[in-house]
């Protein structure tokens, strides 16, 4: 069993309109000098037997991740 | 009476909520965001519902570290009635002014339909008056109160059935006070026979009553 | 990267490439020839549909604007005027269901707000492959979401709209979405530019690759094919921001701020300042150094083109720039002063201190060649030979089958996720014929629906034409409004070939010949061609959004069954068919043409029955027969009956056949009288009395009983248990 | 400037709806071994200035995460 984390960001140059109201609310907070702040999704999962990162890889094509407004990477733990 | 219906950018039912308490017999005023105190001669205060900051990060976060929000709590720290409906109730427990947390409905979906609630607790000066039970509409997408059922003071509990997936079925607490109450079902909508139920009246004229 | 020259990578003919250097008396850069191959594309030049488009009727003593603004707008008396839209957004839905939908709301409620209205109501109407499809179900059910999701961050409620499911749409699907906002008659806002000098505000979202197409081959030359593979060409909806420039604007509107108001939608900048240019006969010079831009190093023709959502472009006085800014600001959005108005009537855009485009406004906007078609008549079919279809073993079965169809089913399981409440004005909710929406303050409301009958259009286009308008416009009378205004979204094949052309041109006749016997003008609508495949073409969709009008919001009527010992009656003479219809499941055979008096007549009965209080309930006889509104009747007004139906041919036709002017309703026994006095020449026919638990039908000397729940629990099924 | 990244996850023991859905949805895609899945929130930020991390840590406890229902963790690029 090996602990995979997928992480899926909205595309470069894709809105992320999360990410902006965020970093409005941070800049009222008192936080004006935070920049660049994207939000995205992290995904931890188990997975059993081989080629877990390829596994994981066909997930994220099959459904995680969006590959027209989305980008995703995979680390394996350990 | 006063009743001023504090405003954020993505409120959606800050004209509804108004109407309710002129309904009820009060009278309304807007609160925005960003002003440092509740209009002169407020007498309650109102969070309606809606999308505040588009629920970003999480619903009724944002809105929650609002500027008006610390009027809010010194109102209600000095014993002031606070409602706070659907995403008014979400800032209200971003806030800490209310205890638990809105989470996902159990469905992953918004759900618009009809519910029945029971009054779980009729003692508080905002739900005193009220009847055993209520039909109003829920609508929301973050609807699932999560927290301590024993450790909070339960007003309104989804009557039948668990619509949303809360803990024990909440639907709406109050504090410990029983001054500051917010509830995901909109009572709002429920204040004028052509729109399906009168239910929601009596909370909007607690709201809006001196007694 | 392909050798085809330019202009054809870019989608012009090269009759239309000859063209341009004669209207702008040189050649274009690539730039501008870029801007004219999005401007006269189909989409926003209408160059094959503008000559049919000619057809409707779109003048009546109502008419405020008709088509050719943002939206249209027709009075409801005391000084207030309600604006109204249908607009596809198709092809983005199939390629990204989820944004694609929701950004389809995003854009008709932006046009709407464009002619200053308040956005009161937002409807949509889907067609999908079969359910039994993975691809239909993932596209269905991400459009409902994006619908929602969007729909309800704003504020407005969705109040209604259609669903339909065939395998002619499994390569195209269709997502379209209706907007009706509310404004006073004074406070309607153009998008003519109007005084040289005034500067030009670019309001809302900034500037990002969103749904460049085009631009992309363009900029690929430049920038290798690698980059252009790196650029979404999705737009991406922010409802959240949607929501501030629906407030933003309604307040700028309400202080008088606005001299021209645009939407920027297909075709971002470039169409919305050279449509404001066009329309009031001025120019436009706008610097995209100034706009304010998501990514640095956005090269002109991006920025010209970019689909980039929530954005206006407002022509405000020179002294009032700074209070439109403040008003911004509260709202958290930019405003941006890019250019303004000149008296030479040439869209200048700068970039970079050069002109990269500068064209007679007119020659994007109206100097588009326009295609005749070229109808091909097809014969029409005859009517279906009765013993071709088996007729069923087991009716009670078949009756419970019927209801369990996806077409025929509850679409709760869509309204649900729509707020349909918001604002606390929803007076008759979905779920029935219309919904019913009362006019923000007042006593008198709007009632709105969309419908389309696609398989009857497919038959006999002229008649389906008819019968859609007639269908819409007995939806609205069901709830006791008066229909008003039309808006409509012609969703076609390729015209280029004959018999779409014909069916075209013949389903705009057969709406024009119903609106006009109705007195129902259009007043805007959309138009979207080519929905085929190799595979397979749709069915013609001209989807009719329609609003009416009630007197007394408190009188409006609901499908349900209200009172035990009610009297059950069915208005009208319509004659059911099984031809096309949903129970033959098929665009076969011939429905009986409708006859606009008989429908017009019924639609008259039903709204003076309604303002005289005579109807419990009332409900159109459509898709699936009498079978199916008779249980929807019962089953939402928590009520059995006992009904006799007419006999006709056959038992499983009397049921579930289709066609002609038909309603359902319900009344006190003390009202018959006056109801039947009133009927006059419309055959009102008692059937039976709301009676019991169960829906227990007499048809040809059999008796069908259903128990309330047995049938609730089919018909709630219908689609959440094709999509598990 | 230093980028940043906070992880935001629901706390153990706290319900992931959605983890759960995309967890069924996995499995009928014929990836029913796969266990433990869940959901939290990936957000990148550059900060500016000292100790980009202690001010992370501000804002975390200032508006990125409810300590109710959320845990975070901070890494610092670099
Ligand atoms: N099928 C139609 N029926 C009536 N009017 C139409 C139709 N199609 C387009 N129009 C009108 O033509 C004009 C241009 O439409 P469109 O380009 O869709 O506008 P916009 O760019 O504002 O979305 C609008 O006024 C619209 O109402
Ligand atoms: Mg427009």
């Amino acid at each position: 069993m090996t602990r995979v984390v997928v992480t899926v960001m909205p595309r470069e140059g894709v809105l992320d309109p999360q990410g902006q109201a965020v970093q409005i609310s941070l800049d009222r907070l008192g936080f004006g000098h935070v920049d660049n702040l994207r939000i995205g999704k992290r995904i931890e999962l188990d997975i059993p037997g081989d080629d877990p990162e390829g596994q994981a890889r066909t997930m994220c094509e099959a459904l995680l991740a969006n590959p027209l407004i989305e980008d995703f990477t995979i680390a394996v733990d350990g | 009476m006063s009743v001023a219906v504090v405003r954020f950018p993505g409120s959606l039912d800050h004209d509804s909520a108004a109407r309710a308490v002129v309904a009820a017999g009060g009278t309304a005023t807007f609160a925005w965001q960003d002003d440092a105190e509740l209009p002169p001669g407020t007498d309650a205060v109102l969070i309606p519902g809606g999308f505040s900051y588009g629920d970003h990060l999480r619903p009724g976060a944002i809105a929650s570290r609002a500027p008006i929000m610390d009027a809010v709590r010194r109102h209600a720290g000095a014993g002031g009635r606070v409602l706070g409906i659907c995403n008014g109730f979400q800032v209200l427990c971003e806030a800490g002014l209310l205890p638990g947390a809105l989470r996902p409905n159990a469905t992953l979906s918004f759900v618009c339909r009809q519910v029945q609630l029971d009054v779980a607790d009729g003692s508080t000066i905002l739900t005193r008056g009220m009847g055993a039970t209520m039909s109003v509409p829920i609508k929301n997408h973050d609807g699932a109160w999560y927290g301590d059922p024993a450790a909070a003071r339960v007003v309104f509990r989804y009557r039948g059935e668990n619509p949303l997936g809360s803990t024990d079925a909440v639907a709406g607490v109050a504090n410990a006070r029983g001054n500051v109450v917010g509830l995901m079902p909109h009572p709002e909508e429920a204040v004028d026979p052509l729109l399906g139920s009168t239910d929601g009246l009596p909370l909007f004229r607690a709201l809006a009553s001196r007694a | 990267m392909s050798d085809l020259p330019l202009h054809r990578q870019l989608g012009l003919t090269d009759s239309e490439n000859e063209l341009i250097p004669r209207l702008i008396g040189r050649d274009p850069s690539p730039a501008e020839l870029m801007m004219f191959s999005l401007m006269w594309s189909e989409h926003c030049s209408y160059k094959h549909s503008k000559p049919v488009l000619r057809r409707f009727p779109t003048s009546g003593e109502r008419v405020l604007q008709g088509p050719g603004e943002n939206a249209g707008a027709v009075d409801v008396g005391g000084g207030l005027a309600v604006a109204l839209k249908v607009e596809s957004h198709n092809h983005p839905s199939a390629v990204e269901p989820f944004e694609g939908a929701a950004t389809g709301v995003g854009g008709i409620v932006r046009d709407i707000l464009a002619v200053g209205a308040k956005p009161v109501a937002l409807l949509n109407s889907l067609r999908f492959g079969e359910l039994s499809s993975a691809r239909s179900r993932h596209l269905f059910a991400r459009a409902v979401k994006g619908i929602g999701t969007y729909g309800n961050c704003i504020g407005v409620p969705t109040v209604g709209g259609e669903i339909m499911f065939d395998d002619r749409y499994e390569d195209s699907c269709l997502v379209n979405a209706m907007c009706v906002g509310v404004v006073g008659h004074g406070d309607m806002l153009s998008c003519a530019a109007r005084t040289p000098g005034n500067p030009l505000v670019l309001i809302g979202n900034r500037t990002g690759r969103d749904g460049i197409g085009g631009a992309s081959i363009l900029a690929s030359a430049e920038l290798g094919d690698d980059d252009a593979d790196k650029r979404p060409s999705v737009q991406v909806g922010d409802p959240f921001t949607e929501r501030k420039l629906i407030d933003c604007c309604l307040e700028l509107a309400a202080e008088g701020l606005f001299v021209a108001f645009q939407d920027l939608g297909a075709a971002g900048l470039t169409s919305a300042a050279s449509e404001m240019a066009a329309k009031g006969g001025r120019g436009l010079d706008i610097d995209l150094d100034l706009v304010p831009l998501r990514e640095e190093g956005m090269p002109a023709p991006e920025i010209l083109v970019s689909e980039s959502q929530e954005r206006m472009l407002a022509e405000v006085l020179p002294a009032d720039v700074q209070r439109v800014r403040e008003i911004c600001t509260r709202w958290q959005l930019d405003a941006t002063v890019i250019g303004h108005v000149t008296d030479t009537g040439h869209f200048v855009a700068r970039h970079r201190g050069e002109v990269v485009a500068d064209i007679p406004a007119a020659a994007l906007t109206d100097d588009a060649p326009v295609y005749g078609v070229e109808p091909q008549s097809q014969a029409l079919p005859a009517p279906i030979d009765l013993a071709s279809v088996p007729a069923p073993e087991d009716l009670r079965a078949a009756w419970v089958s019927m209801l369990r169809r996806p077409n025929l089913g509850s679409a709760r399981w869509v309204y649900q996720q729509y707020d349909h409440l918001v604002g606390a004005n929803t007076i008759v909710r979905p779920g029935g014929d219309a919904a019913v929406v009362r006019l923000p303050g007042r006593h008198d409301a709007i009632a709105v629906t969309t419908d389309c009958r696609p398989r009857h259009c497919e038959v006999d286009p002229r008649a389906g034409g008819k019968a859609t308008a007639f269908e819409a416009a007995r939806n609205l009378a069901c709830t006791g409004a008066r229909p008003i205004a039309a808006s409509d979204c012609l969703n076609f094949a390729n015209p280029e070939k004959g018999p779409t052309a014909w069916r075209l041109v013949e389903v705009v006749e057969g709406l024009s010949l119903a609106l006009e016997a109705l007195g129902v003008p259009v007043v805007s609508g959309n138009v979207s061609l080519y929905n085929e495949s190799p595979a397979r073409a749709i069915y013609p969709t001209p989807v009719v959004g329609m609003v009416g009008r009630i007197d007394n919001a408190g009188k409006a009527v609901r499908i349900g069954f209200r009172n035990d010992g009610d009297l059950v009656l069915l208005l009208g003479d319509g004659v059911p068919r099984l031809d096309a219809s949903e129970y033959l499941g098929r665009a076969e055979g011939r429905p009986p043409e409708p006859d606009a008096d008989e429908e017009v007549a019924l639609i008259d009965l039903l709204i003076r029955a309604a303002e005289a209080g005579l109807l419990e309930s009332a409900h159109d006889v459509s898709d699936g027969g009498i079978a199916l509104a008779v249980t929807e009747s019962a089953i939402t007004g928590g009520r059995g009956c006992q009904v006799t139906l007419p006999s006709g041919r056959r038992a499983d036709e009397d049921l579930f056949g289709e066609g002609g002017a038909r309603v359902l309703v319900s009344c006190r026994p003390s009202a018959l009288p006056g109801l039947l006095e009133m009927a006059g020449m419309v055959n009102a026919a008692p059937i039976g009395l709301v009676t019991g638990d169960e829906v227990r039908v007499t048809v040809a000397g059999e008796t069908l009983a259903l128990g309330l729940d047995e049938a609730r629990d089919a018909y709630e099924a219908a689609i959440p248990g094709a999509l598990a």
